[in-house]
C-alpha cells in the first residue's frame, strides 16, 4: 500500500536527521503536496502513541521532529547509569607501559615502539584518564607529548613513584630535547 | 612486445602473476612455467619505479619462477615409489589462496555496497543525563596492576625490539646505489701500494668495511694482479693475503683499458 | 500490557543511544535476563519488518542497533547530504578479507598470503577502525594479531561473523575437479 510506503520514508528521514525538519522539506522528498504530508504526520503520531513505542513524533512551529517520549527519561537514565566495563587490555597495558617509561612521548614514537598504529589505545587510556596530554613538542607538526596522570600514580601509591621517571619541569625540558633528537632520527628513518 | 598495463597498477609480485595467467588463458595447474617467466620478467624490466622495496618483492618472485624453470629442466631425482613432485606445486597453492581471497574480496565489497545504505543516528543522550555519567574509577581499573608488573610488561617490550633487530641484515642498510667505485678503489689501492711496497690485503679494509667495501676491493685486487702490477702470495687458506706492489705508478682503469 | 511497555523502553534506549548497545545492558536497563531480553527484541525485529516502517533494529555480535531500512536510501539522499563512507580500494578491501577470514592473524601472515608489505593497509584498516588488534601471538617475537571490529561487521552488513560469506565450497571443488583432469593431460611443456 502506498501510504505505508510514505509512512516509512517520513520514519526514516525523520530518525536520519535527528533534528526538527520543515513540513515543505518533507513533503518535496516524499513526492506529495503539504496537505497530504500533514496528514500522513498526524496519522504516524496517533500511531506513536501507541504504548509500545518509546519514540514519537512531535511538531515544532510547523516542522517535525523524532523523539523519545517523556515517560521513557527514567529508562535512559538508567541505561546511561550501567556502568561499561572498562578494561585494561594488554594492548592498552603494553601501551600505558611504554608512555609510563618513556614519557614524554609522542604518538609517532610510540607507534615506533609498537610497531604498529596506536591511536585507539592512546585514547582509550585518555578517555579512562591513565595518561594526559603534558604540552606539544617543538617540531614540525607541534605533536603532543603524552604522559600518565596524577590519578595513576595516585593509584600506584607514592612509595612506588621512584620507579617512574619523575617529571619535573626541568626533566620534561631535557626529555623534551632528547625526544626531538629522536623525532629527528624518526623522520631520517622513515 | 610492448605492455599497455603499468607495474604500478599490481599490488604485488601475486597479482602481476595472476594477470599473466589470465592474459594467456591458461590454467593455473598448469602454469607454462618458460612463457610466464619471460613475460613476467619483461614487466620488471618496465618497472621505472625506484622504490626498492617494491622492486625485491617482485625479484623474489621472479627468482621463484626461474628457480621452479630450472628444478623442471633439471632431470628429477630417481625415486623410488613416491611420485614425482612438480616444482610447480608450492606456486600454485599460493596463487590458487590468493585468487581465493581477491575472490571474498569482491563479494564484500558487494556487501559493503548493500550496507552503505543503511543510515545510523548519533546519540541523543539529554545533556543533563550525559552530564552525570559516573568518572571512570581508575584505581578499580588498575586493579591489581603493580608497578612491577607494569615495569615487566616495559621491559619485555624493550626486549623485544632489540630481539627484532637481525644482527647480520640490519648491517646490510637499505638497497642503495653501489657507494664504491672500481675505479677509485683501483687508484686508491696502487697509492696505498706506493707507499707501503708489501702489504696485506686487511690493511686495505682498516676501516670498518661493508661487503660492498671488500668485494670492490678485492676486485681492483684481481685487476691489478691481471694488469701484473702486483704479486699476491697466501701462505695457507684463510691466512691473509699478502700483496706486493711491483709498478712504481699509478694508472687509472682508463689507461689500464677498461 | 507489561511486554509493551518493556518494547518501549527497549526502543527509547535504541534510539537515544543511536550505536550497538550490548544485550547485557538492555536486560539490565529493563529489568529483564538476557535470554527474555534478546525475545522480545527478536519480536521487535519482527514488527519492524512491516513496510510502514522505515526503520529497523540490527544485531551486530550480540549488540543491538536502530537504523533505517536500505530501501529507504533514496528518499534519504532526496532530502540531505550522505557523506560517503570511506571508499576501500581493492588492497584495503584484500587485506581486510584476508584479516576476516583468517582472524586471528599476524602481519607477517597477512605478508605471506599477499607476497607483498602490508603495512600501509594494515595501519589504514586500524584507522578506518574496521580493524583492531587482538593481543599478542604466544610466538617469539610475540607479533601484534589482527582481527575485524564492531565498525566491520556494521559496514558489510554482517550479523557475525559467522555470518560471513562462506567461500563457495563448490568452487573450490571446480578449482580441484579441473585440476585434476589437467593433471592427467599434465605435460612438462618448457
Amino acid at each position: 500500500m502506498e501510504i505505508k510506503l510514505v509512512e516509512a520514508q517520513l520514519e526514516a528521514i525523520l530518525f536520519t536527521m535527528g533534528e526538527a525538519v520543515e513540513l515543505d522539506r518533507l513533503a518535496l522528498a516524499i513526492d506529495h503536496d503539504e496537505d497530504t504530508t500533514r496528514k500522513i504526520l498526524q496519522c504516524m503520531m496517533d500511531k506513536y502513541d501507541d504504548e509500545s513505542r518509546g519514540i514519537q513524533i512531535i511538531e515544532l512551529d510547523g516542522a517535525y521532529q523524532l523523539c523519545t517520549k517523556a515517560s521513557m527519561y527514567e529508562t535512559i537514565v538508567k541505561i546511561t547509569h550501567i556502568p561499561k566495563k572498562h578494561i585494561l587490555t594488554d594492548v592498552l597495558l603494553e601501551t600505558l607501559s611504554i608512555i609510563a617509561y618513556k614519557q614524554p612521548i609522542t604518538r609517532l614514537q610510540i607507534e615506533a615502539i609498537r610497531g604498529v598504529k596506536s591511536d585507539h589505545p592512546i585514547n582509550k587510556l585518555l578517555e579512562y584518564n591513565l595518561i594526559c596530554e603534558l604540552g606539544r613538542m617543538d617540531a614540525p607538526g607541534k605533536p603532543i607529548l603524552f604522559g600518565t596522570t596524577e590519578e595513576f600514580l595516585r593509584c600506584f601509591g607514592l612509595q612506588s613513584l621512584d620507579l617512574l621517571p619523575a617529571i619535573n619541569p626541568e626533566k620534561l625540558e631535557d626529555f623534551k630535547l632528547q625526544a626531538e633528537e629522536e623525532a629527528e632520527q624518526l623522520t631520517l628513518d622513515i | 612486445m610492448s605492455i599497455p598495463v603499468k607495474l604500478e597498477a599490481f599490488e604485488g609480485p601475486l597479482d602481476l602473476l595472476l594477470h599473466l595467467i589470465d592474459k594467456n588463458k591458461i590454467n593455473i595447474y598448469d602454469i607454462p612455467i618458460v612463457e610466464i617467466t619471460e613475460q613476467y620478467l619483461d614487466y620488471i624490466k618496465q618497472m621505472e619505479e625506484k622504490n626498492m622495496e617494491i622492486m625485491s618483492e617482485f625479484l623474489v618472485m621472479a627468482a621463484t619462477l626461474i628457480n621452479i624453470k630450472s628444478r623442471m629442466l633439471l632431470p628429477a631425482p630417481a625415486t623410488e615409489e613416491e611420485e614425482e613432485i612438480d616444482p610447480r606445486q608450492e606456486l600454485v597453492d599460493r596463487l590458487l589462496e590468493y585468487k581465493m581471497y581477491k575472490y571474498v574480496s569482491d563479494q564484500l565489497r558487494d556487501k559493503q555496497e548493500d550496507a552503505s545504505r543503511v543510515m545510523f543516528k548519533s546519540p541523543t543522550i539529554p545533556k543533563e543525563i550525559a552530564d552525570f555519567k559516573e568518572d571512570i574509577d581508575v584505581s578499580e581499573l588498575i586493579g591489581d596492576l603493580t608497578l612491577s608488573k607494569l615495569h615487566e610488561i616495559f621491559t619485555s617490550i624493550v626486549k623485544r625490539q632489540s630481539d627484532k633487530i637481525d644482527p647480520i641484515r640490519s648491517k646490510f642498510g637499505k638497497i642503495e646505489q653501489e657507494e664504491f667505485d672500481l675505479s677509485d678503489i683501483f687508484t686508491q689501492i696502487q697509492e696505498y701500494g706506493i707507499e707501503h711496497k708489501i702489504f696485506y690485503f686487511r690493511n686495505l679494509l682498516e676501516k670498518q668495511s661493508t661487503k660492498m667495501e671488500i668485494i670492490v676491493t678485492f676486485l681492483g685486487i684481481l685487476e691489478l694482479i691481471k694488469l701484473g702490477r702486483i704479486k699476491i702470495e697466501q701462505e695457507q687458506l684463510f691466512d691473509d693475503i699478502r700483496i706486493t706492489y711491483l709498478a712504481s705508478d699509478i694508472i687509472t682503469m682508463e689507461e689500464a683499458g677498461f
